[in-house]
């Protein structure tokens, strides 16, 4: 059984007490997109201001538990300012690194997949892995940010 | 089923001795099981049922004539009567057997809702339905645009009925919990059944928390239409039960079609089987009809008001052990009156978020649930997107309630 | 899941002692079960895997954060994953768990019928159909007027395929089964899935009789909606599955309304969970789905090579024995090829009615069915009010089929 | 466990070989019903007589087992000829008969009841209730019978 050491890193906790980048954007020009846990009730709304090939601006709020907050704070700091390909490889990477275990609860076997870029801070985040129930947390805002981008991509016609 | 003699206290220690799970641990420690609301634990003695039932008697029901079929047939319709007797039905022919309460309550929605309810109709429910309660009837809202009513939840986690008849004028159906799965608060039957009759409506009562924990007598409570689910009652999964009366159930149509629920088919329509089969297509539920009889039979030998006095105390105990140790750190939703709830007691513990909560108090092997407990619209009532709920049954006893108050202060330590 | 391996024979005396009630006496003998197509019997390894899961694990799944419900979550979801292997399926997120195959049927007539067929929209099924795929249709014929085929059944107990392609033209949905119940038939799935897709339809396949027989792979059959019913199995009694390709299943609206379903509820309205459980309202059959993946286990150690060659060359067995004992006394219903048909014998005898044909069996404790096995159009194709059923599975032998030859010479004692 | 000779006695055995009052009546005068074992498939139309008072003549046709033929059989000849009022005393009886064991498969518990007319041949079905689901068999023709006569006594508007 793994402790709950784990699942509660220091880095974690700090992301939970103290949220980066926290708030709304103006929509339009920003766009917003929310997402919900279906299994805890967790929400949460990504703001994402997109010019050009950048993420110019990213916000969040909602509400959920230290582990869908603090991988939100985590993820708001690690794709905001990088071009759209390097956030959708941040993204990629993220997902990887839950999606063994994810898998294991979804029934999708994906195997194990290279990293693409360096998730810092991020991989605080791996512990989560060995609890898969809180894996939904940790992917809720990543989930809802790559729902964001792709229908900035493909705008509503 | 009322019983008048005085309720024999329920004796938890020789109670655990018959439910295996209790002895397993978990990181080490003994499990204090306290999530029954989700779902119960279960005796030996339902395990056994279904078992011997699976070694010596099984076949499928109703069709076959050899001497196991027969046997398999009788046990499956004794276990109609028990729940029947259970919870003071008229006859057994009104007992339908489903998967879940949530299937009872489709069936209602659908079959006499399809029947029934048209554009502009008004069912009233309330603020702290359980999903099984909402969306059926959100489904029949956005398909043939019937209109919702909700009876409002008060700040001291009552119904408020203050304006019951207004809300009820006109109304159709009136369907709601006899216990909140949330608060806990057990909601004025009743009250509200004579009014909504009163008013020319029918009504349908979600009696999935309020039967494992009070004697039940649908006569007595006035209703038309019951659902209780069989995993909360001490009874397997993959079984429910929906009671209507009589004359209803005899003009709804049907619901599922297939085998079991037909008098006759041609390639070109069919008629339908008298009910309570009329409802129930394909094979049944067999074993877990069995084990739920076994269920019923545990419960009745306890007898429902030693369960409920029981549940009773150890929830007056739990409300007051948190407060004096926790003071305004710790905040329970609903009614702390424990004449007015169930056994289960939603909490809010200074700010820490109720996964995270949960995930502590598993350290310390102590299971209670964290989310919305599938009533989205009583969390937004609430103003939280979650609790952390501890629900208790006759297996829990005080020291149960006292591992989990000792297990909180852990979480103060990593979140205080 | 085609097994290119050479079978190992099935070793029936052992497989025997997996199967409790075979120990049972009936009338001071040994019980002969002949009715696995009406409900197999269970081995140890299903009963004990549901009783762990029971004393170990118990709890309510995709909720809890705790320990026994995170794995009660994964073992659910395992038993999803097993039932995916077991037929074939692309991914696990196509296998709908429901309470029978009876509800899989349903929830397509329900859910993709509701949402694709309309007035004068064509449903091709056939003459040989289980209630299950009859009824549900026909619901929707009297409901919104859709337009029902049916493929003829011929004198040879095969579907007559003659007309197929006029029959299709125009159809929207095929939906037949891969093993009739009462004649033991086998259909051409791929060949009428390849000309329905032709023609623009879907293909729903009844696989209730088809996967306890045969390996089954959906996507070699080529059809879009699968379904079988664990009872019938080696499972439990209370589950069931519906396959669908996933494309078709995430475009459905959703059936029956409640928890797990959703993913928002609002008292306006609401939000659907992503596929399966977008599908699964309320609480799901648990421990039945742990029993399930059992049985799948028990099946897959043997290998359905294995079972289909045990199960041919006992039908061929009978077929031979009981013609030769009693020649044109004995008449059996469907084709007499023991490549066309699975374990599932229909028979006439003299004139006996089935009724008392199987009352007196059971004399012998040998247990066949009798009556019209929930599929009255094909018995009035074959002009007959019942027929007498015995169907085998692994743990049937020659003996058995023995007994059975032996004790028709009573019936004739007593009706002859 | 009963033996099948409490099932099969002789009289049965002969009312299914010998059915007494096979055949048609011309519908009207008659009125014909027919009734469906759901559980096995028989299925059994009763033609019936009433003039004035009287049930002046009874038909069968249908197929099923010997059970229900030889209860159908012996119903004719006990009913045809009779009162309307003494007709419905001989299904009262008859179903009495039958239901404390048909309740046990129903679920109704219907105590005993005293019988109103002596019965006859008909007791030789008492054997059937130790075989409770073949009490549907024996019923089958009763309840048609009295589908009937309610709707003679009420005709449809
Ligand atoms: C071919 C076929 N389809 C459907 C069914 C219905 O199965 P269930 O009653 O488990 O839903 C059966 C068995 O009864 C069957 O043999
Ligand atoms: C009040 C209430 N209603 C309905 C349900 C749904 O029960 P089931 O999931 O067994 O259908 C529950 C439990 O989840 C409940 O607590």
């Amino acid at each position: 059984m793994p402790g709950l050491e784990d699942l509660y890193r220091e880095i974690i906790l700090d992301h939970y007490r103290n949220p980066r980048n926290r708030g709304e954007l103006p929509v339009p020009p920003a766009h917003a997109e929310t997402g919900f846990n279906p299994l805890c009730g967790d929400e949460i709304t990504v703001y994402v201001q997109v010019d050009g090939d950048t993420v110019t601006d990213l916000r969040l709020t909602g509400q959920g538990c230290s582990i869908s907050q603090s991988s939100a704070s985590m993820m708001s700091t690690a794709v905001k300012g990088r071009s759209l390909e390097e956030a959708r490889a941040v993204i990629r990477t993220f997902k990887a690194m839950m999606s063994v275990h994810e898998a294991r609860l979804d029934g999708d076997d994906g195997g194990p997949v290279e990293p693409e870029v360096a998730l810092g801070d991020l991989e605080a985040l791996q512990g989560v892995v060995k609890f898969p129930v809180r894996i939904k947390c940790a992917t809720l805002s990543w989930n809802t940010l790559t729902q964001a981008l792709d229908s900035i991509a493909a705008p509503a016609s | 089923m009322a019983i008048d003699a005085p309720a024999t206290p329920i004796d938890v220690a020789s109670i655990k001795k018959d439910f295996p799970i209790l002895a397993v641990e978990v990181h080490g420690k003994r499990l204090v099981y306290l999530d029954s609301a989700a779902s119960s634990q279960k005796p030996t003695a339902v395990l056994d049922a279904m078992d011997r039932y699976y070694e010596t008697t099984h076949a499928n029901v109703h069709r076959g004539v050899y001497t196991i079929a027969e046997e398999a047939t009788r046990l499956y319709e004794d276990a109609r009567k028990a729940m029947a007797r259970f919870i003071g039905a008229g006859s057994p022919s009104e007992v339908v057997f489903t998967k879940n309460v949530t299937e009872a309550i489709n069936l209602v929605a659908r079959s006499w809702g399809g029947a029934n309810l048209h554009a502009g109709d008004v069912v009233v429910l309330t603020e702290m339905e359980h999903h099984a309660n909402l969306v059926p009837w959100l489904q029949l809202k956005a398909e043939r645009g019937i209109e919702l009513r909700y009876l409002p939840v008060g700040e001291d986690g009552l119904l408020d009925l203050s304006d019951l008849d207004r809300t009820l004028a006109g109304a159709k159906l009136v369907a709601f919990t006899a216990m909140s799965n949330v608060l806990g608060t057990l909601t004025p039957v009743r009250r509200i059944a004579d009014a909504a009759h009163a008013a020319g409506a029918l009504v349908l009562v979600d009696g999935a928390q309020y039967t494992p924990a009070t004697a039940t007598d649908v006569s007595e409570l006035g209703v038309d239409f019951y659902g209780v689910t069989g995993h909360k009652m001490l009874g397997p999964t993959g079984i429910g039960v929906l009671w209507a009366r009589a004359e209803l159930l005899d003009a709804m149509p049907p619901f599922l079609g297939g085998g079991e629920m037909i008098r006759d088919v041609r390639l070109d329509g069919f008629t339908t089987n008298d009910v309570p089969w009329k409802f129930e297509a394909g094979t049944p539920p067999i074993a877990e009809a069995v084990g739920l009889e076994a269920a019923v039979r545990y419960l009745e030998t306890l007898g429902m008001d030693a369960v409920r006095a029981h549940e009773r105390h150890l929830t007056a105990y739990a409300i007051d052990t948190l407060t004096a140790r926790y003071g305004d750190d710790l905040r329970v939703h609903g009614p702390l009156d424990a004449d007015q709830r169930g056994g289960v007691l939603s909490f809010a513990y200074k700010d820490i978020h109720p996964h995270d909560l949960s995930q502590v108090l598993d350290e310390s092997a102590v299971c209670v649930r964290a989310g919305h407990h599938c009533a989205k619209p009583l969390m937004r009532r609430l103003g939280v997107g979650a609790t952390a709920r501890a629900s208790f049954s006759i297996y829990n006893d005080e020291a149960d309630v006292d591992v989990l108050a000792d297990a909180l202060a852990d979480a103060d330590r990593l979140f205080g």
